[in-house]
């Protein structure tokens, strides 16, 4: 058990700031070089699969809704760390890095994001729907707290089928008040499943910030309302976050207590690509500012503190990271598009069925 | 053959699926200690266990969404709506989940999911708990959807949704659970997806229908019968897939159409149908098709009100007299 | 202000039964003779009312869904006990007596029972959906929790009009659990929108114990998610209710804070006229004890205990209310059922309009 | 005149109704701050202030019903829904509560409350962001519901709306809301309840639309004219109360009828409409109606399926040379 495990976890301030991550070697707790190496890797993948999202956006190459990870990869990356291959994930539209971290291949997500049939969900889903049921990972969902629900019910299936897997649940601050949240939570509680959900608090929904939408602003002491433990981690530290969720997994896996744990984070990026990064709802100072706690940053500092990182070998991360990210560009833009056979295809589990499924599909094959 | 009521029926499809399936559980309101509102589940819970039969709190969204997400990893579950009615508080997670997990995953999730419970009126339960919440259900691509007539249907259809690999919304009627019928022991017994049935057989109009009003148009044709029209009464059984050659073939044996259901009329099942004949059977139509529905307003508590409000027998007998223009 | 009104008021134990009454004469507090009576009066009115309902719906004379209130009467009559006439109360389907309370008359709700025109809904809403806009008795709803979000509603008007007026919102504990309640809790709370959400915590929904439904047995602990004062009432005991509800309704006109009040009382009855008292989800003791704890017997005590009823005034009081429900009943009797022209009234401001608005009509006149 | 956008006209009305009442307020996601998510209530947060332009927590069931609530007590409230996808959340509150409370309170309390926003697919939102909501909302009685296509119309049918005392259903459109267009200035443009306008008039097939497929609608006219097609375009506006009179003066005009929807063919609004033509006016038609729908599936991402996915300009020609059987 790595010696920081519940650091931070207990810290319930109303403070409005994401906390200054404390910087003490203990930490770094029992992980060795190669496997901070793999999580820094994580996080440098994230942060350059997602500019170059931006990038392709630009170009009208992926379309529709693209919601931006940057700022936030610490805590997927640190949450994550925790998780066994064959424990379940499930989150909402911003979620590149939550596939990528999960096991899916950058090609695979962004031929999606291009809409193109070699993406994970056969350029069906797009950003907001990836999807790889080899690598348990659920999606991918577009209606805020929608998940959370889905999330309870693999809970439900894995205390059904008696196994000691976890789900990882992951939403925004501004899924919490949603009635399906609570709904949720209750059951979850109830029936004891072995559910974790974080709840990612990046300071908006939206342009809405999250004070102006709860009356309470600590999102962690609404878990008491199903008797359920919980904790706040500083979501720009790896650290803090592996040391909440993995407290959290533990008893999930033992004694199926879900956890609701509030990880406080900060989105960089807008909202989406449509939404500009400040301007109407915050000020350029404010995204400044938190941006000087870049969780990057953060991170390659601790290992350098403790000589685990040097230039070349930073170097050499995030050329590979880059590396893949354009690889995975150019495999898109290969990619066919799905033909138009795809089009009736995966509706239901067969084609059609004796009598009518759809309702049109004569007119339209004629 | 057994005789049984329709909720027996439902009883025994639920328990001889739970006993070949251990993926498949119950899940609902009052499904367990109460034996379910009303009794569909009775014994279950004594048989299956508090696992597999699983009483919720009033919590419809959460355990509509619950269902989903366990049928994504691979369990088969049955939610049940106390009635439709309450299901309107869920259906983001039918219309949004359930229905487009497959599609929007590209095939790699399915969701084998049954959600069932009774649909329409019952007696005097006024506007909030009287509805039939079909064709909310028929518009949307990904679920199929069913309405059992009879117990046999009952046990046939709740079968084949429950095997089914799709989303299937079982729509039952909560006049019916009281009904007798004869059901095959046949644990195999099953009424596939799309499978309409004749309940009548009959040469002069065809009356097209499902679910309760089945029935209401039985008893129409054997009125019919006494004035010599002989009425052929097509149970549609599922509404999605629907079985378009059985409703083509009443229509080319008969030229006239009534439509008879318990929903209300703009956009309601028989708009579709009359379309779909209209599209595909035009030149065989000896008189428009005509619709037999509830009143298109909330349903009125009062006796005299509800009863004016539903679809009756001697609406569908003027009906039946308007294409036979009589 | 009376002696004992917050007394009561912050008992959260986890005591899964009806906690005793504390008797002592203060809680009587304040209050005269005439108007304890008055309370009284409301309190028998309902008993007999309902009585009379079960009596009537057994001889068909009352259809559907038909829930008494026989066991929680203090909750409603020690609640209404402290609004004005321009306060609102919008409530369940388990609301026979509240409409009584209101205002409404025994004729028009008992015709409304029974399906004809003079009843308060004009026959068109029956048992579940009473209604008077005249009292301001908002209904009468059928959809559990559906409620919660129109009496925020309300409070958001009282506040839009900058108007000193409170809006009382019941609900069983059951509703609790939907999302409806955690949506509009948050607002209230948000917004400070002056209504009162009380919880009448029967121990059942349906056939569904509270502790089999919630993670917490503790309502009103969860009105901590919202940052929102609550408090936990005997049921039982007319004063403790009212005291807990003044409390309430002084914040709520003063300040415009919104309460969360869970009174615990005992459903006497099954859940509707179809549901038997006891044999599938609880005992025969477990009922019979419960009613050891009648508030009216609770009532009557206390009254006579400080000498404020004699025989003759309970035989008097009761006499009238019977007298009340008798008459009611007759009247509702020859009160005719609604013409086949209400229909298709009130289903829009219009009849009809320029267009169709309703899709079969003209087969139906014809 | 001035020309003006959509999504201006939409906020003119909005403004000219919350100066004209002051009952009249503004609820949503986004609405103030924001600016909209769509910047309709541009500017509207600094007009009216916080009390009557009200940024919500995302709680659509919740604010929905506060709405009803408040519509029951004297105010008239304007809910919008991020986009209609959303409201899925909230239809408990908008069928069983605002449409249905008149109706249960024997007409003692009005609800006039507009439920605004987009509706329909814009550009790759996939699945779920992507649904044409007319069919389910059209199926309750009790609501009204129109889908403006201009500019001019966006603010005379939203001004109408908001004085409208029952509660009325506004689906916009997400592309639509950039489309400019001359709107008169008058304070007093109201399109009524139930009136359709026929926005391009031809005598050799009716092109029945409403929303953003008016648009589809009339390129397809456009270019049918090379041809030396003459098609009429009847924008329906108000699908409750539906212009039936205008819906049968084309049919009695070209006696040939295609419908053209957004949303999805099972249950759709073309259903209704081919249901209602046939019913009334079976005699007058030259050839059976036939519909243009999105196909019957979840919209995919991918922009090559989205586009086969949509009815276009293509299908539109195709289907009236189908009912002019060339
Ligand atoms: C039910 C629903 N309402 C509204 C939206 C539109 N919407 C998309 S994301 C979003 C903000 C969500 O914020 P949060 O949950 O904090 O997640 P974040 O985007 O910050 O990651 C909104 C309002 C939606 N998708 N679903
Ligand atoms: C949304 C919804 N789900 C289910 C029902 C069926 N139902 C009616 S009352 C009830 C129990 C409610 O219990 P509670 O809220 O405690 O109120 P009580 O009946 O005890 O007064 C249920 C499940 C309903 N009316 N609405
Ligand atoms: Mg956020
Ligand atoms: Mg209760």
């Amino acid at each position: 058990m790595p010696d920081g495990r519940a650091a931070n976890a207990k810290a319930t301030s109303r403070a409005p700031r994401v906390e200054e991550p404390r910087r003490d070697s203990q930490r770094l707790g029992g992980l060795d070089k190669e496997k901070l190496h793999e999580l820094l890797s994580q996080m440098l993948l994230g942060r350059r699969f997602e500019e170059k999202s931006a990038e392709s956006y630009a170009l009208g190459k992926i379309g529709g809704f693209c919601h931006l990870y940057i700022g936030q990869e610490a805590v997927a990356v640190g949450a994550m760390s925790v998780l066994r291959p064959d424990d379940y994930v499930i989150t909402a539209y911003r979620e590149h890095v939550q596939a990528l971290i999960k096991g899916l291949t950058p090609r695979e997500v962004m031929a999606e994001l291009y809409g193109r049939v070699d993406g994970c969900s056969k350029g069906k889903g797009g950003s907001m729907h990836l999807f790889s049921a080899e690598k348990n990972f659920l999606g991918g969902w577009g209606i805020v707290a929608g998940q959370i629900p889905l999330g309870t019910g693999v809970g439900w299936a894995i205390k059904y089928r008696d196994e000691d897997r976890v789900c990882l649940c992951f939403f925004g601050e501004a899924a919490v008040n949603q009635g399906a949240f609570h709904e949720s939570l209750n059951m979850a509680a109830l029936w004891k499943l072995p559910v974790i959900f974080l709840v990612e608090n990046n300071r908006f929904g939206m342009g809405t910030a999250w004070e102006r939408a709860s009356s309470l602003y600590d999102i962690a002491q609404k878990a008491a309302a199903y008797d359920m433990p919980s904790a706040v981690a500083d979501g720009m530290d790896v650290f803090a976050m592996r040391a909440a969720v993995l407290e959290a997994v533990d008893r999930a896996r033992e004694q199926r207590t879900p956890t609701l744990i509030e990880a406080r984070c900060y989105r960089f990026m807008g909202h989406s690509m449509s939404d500009p990064v400040h301007g109407v709802y915050r000020t350029k100072e404010e995204v400044e500012e938190a941006k000087q706690k870049d969780p990057i940053r953060i991170f390659i500092d601790q290992l350098r503190e403790q000589d685990l990182l040097d230039e070349d070998e930073l170097n050499e991360l995030d050329a590979r990271a880059r590396a893949a990210v354009e690889d995975a560009a150019e495999f898109a833009e290969k990619s066919p598009e799905p033909g138009p056979e795809e089009l009736y295809r995966d509706v239901y589990a067969q084609e059609d069925v004796r009598g009518w499924l759809y309702f049109d599909r004569k007119d339209r094959l004629e | 053959m057994a005789v049984m009521t329709y909720r027996e029926a439902l009883g025994q499809a639920l328990a001889e699926e739970m006993e070949r399936d251990p993926d498949v559980f119950l899940m609902g309101e009052e499904v367990g200690v109460y034996q379910g509102a009303y009794k569909v589940s009775k014994g279950l819970l004594d048989r299956f266990g508090e696992l597999r039969v699983v009483d919720t709190p009033i919590t419809e969204l959460g355990f509509a969404g619950l269902g989903v997400g366990a049928a994504m990893v691979g369990l088969r579950p049955v939610i049940e709506f106390m009635t439709f009615n309450f299901s309107l508080l869920a259906l983001d997670q039918v219309f949004n989940s359930a229905a487009k997990v497959r599609y929007m995953s590209g095939g790699q999730f399915k969701c084998p999911i049954v959600f069932r419970g009774p649909t329409g009126a019952a007696l005097q339960l006024s506007a909030q708990h009287s509805q039939a919440l079909e064709s909310p259900y028929l518009h949307f691509p990904g679920l199929k959807l069913c309405t059992p007539a009879t117990p046999a249907d009952a046990k046939g259809l709740l079968k084949a949704a429950i095997r089914d690999d799709d989303p299937v919304v079982v729509m039952e009627g909560e006049l019916l659970y009281a009904l007798k019928g004869e059901v095959p022991e046949d644990r195999e017994l099953l009424v596939p997806p799309g499978t309409a049935e004749v309940k009548r057989p009959g040469s002069d109009v065809s009356i097209i229908t499902h679910g309760k009003m089945v029935h209401v148009a039985l008893q129409a044709a054997a009125k019919l019968e006494q004035e010599e029209i002989d009425a052929e009464v097509l149970d549609l059984r599922w509404l999605r897939p629907l079985d378009i050659e059985a409703a083509l073939a009443t229509v080319y044996k008969t030229n006239r159409v009534v439509c008879v259901e318990e929903g209300w009329p703009y956009l309601g099942v028989g708009a579709q149908i009359s379309t779909l004949i209209q599209e595909e059977a035009f030149d065989y139509l000896d008189a428009p098709v005509v619709r037999v529905t509830q009143a298109d307003v909330p349903m009125p508590y009062s006796k005299n009100l509800e009863k004016l409000a539903k679809p009756s027998v001697e609406r569908v007998i003027a009906a039946c007299h308007k294409v036979l223009y009589r």
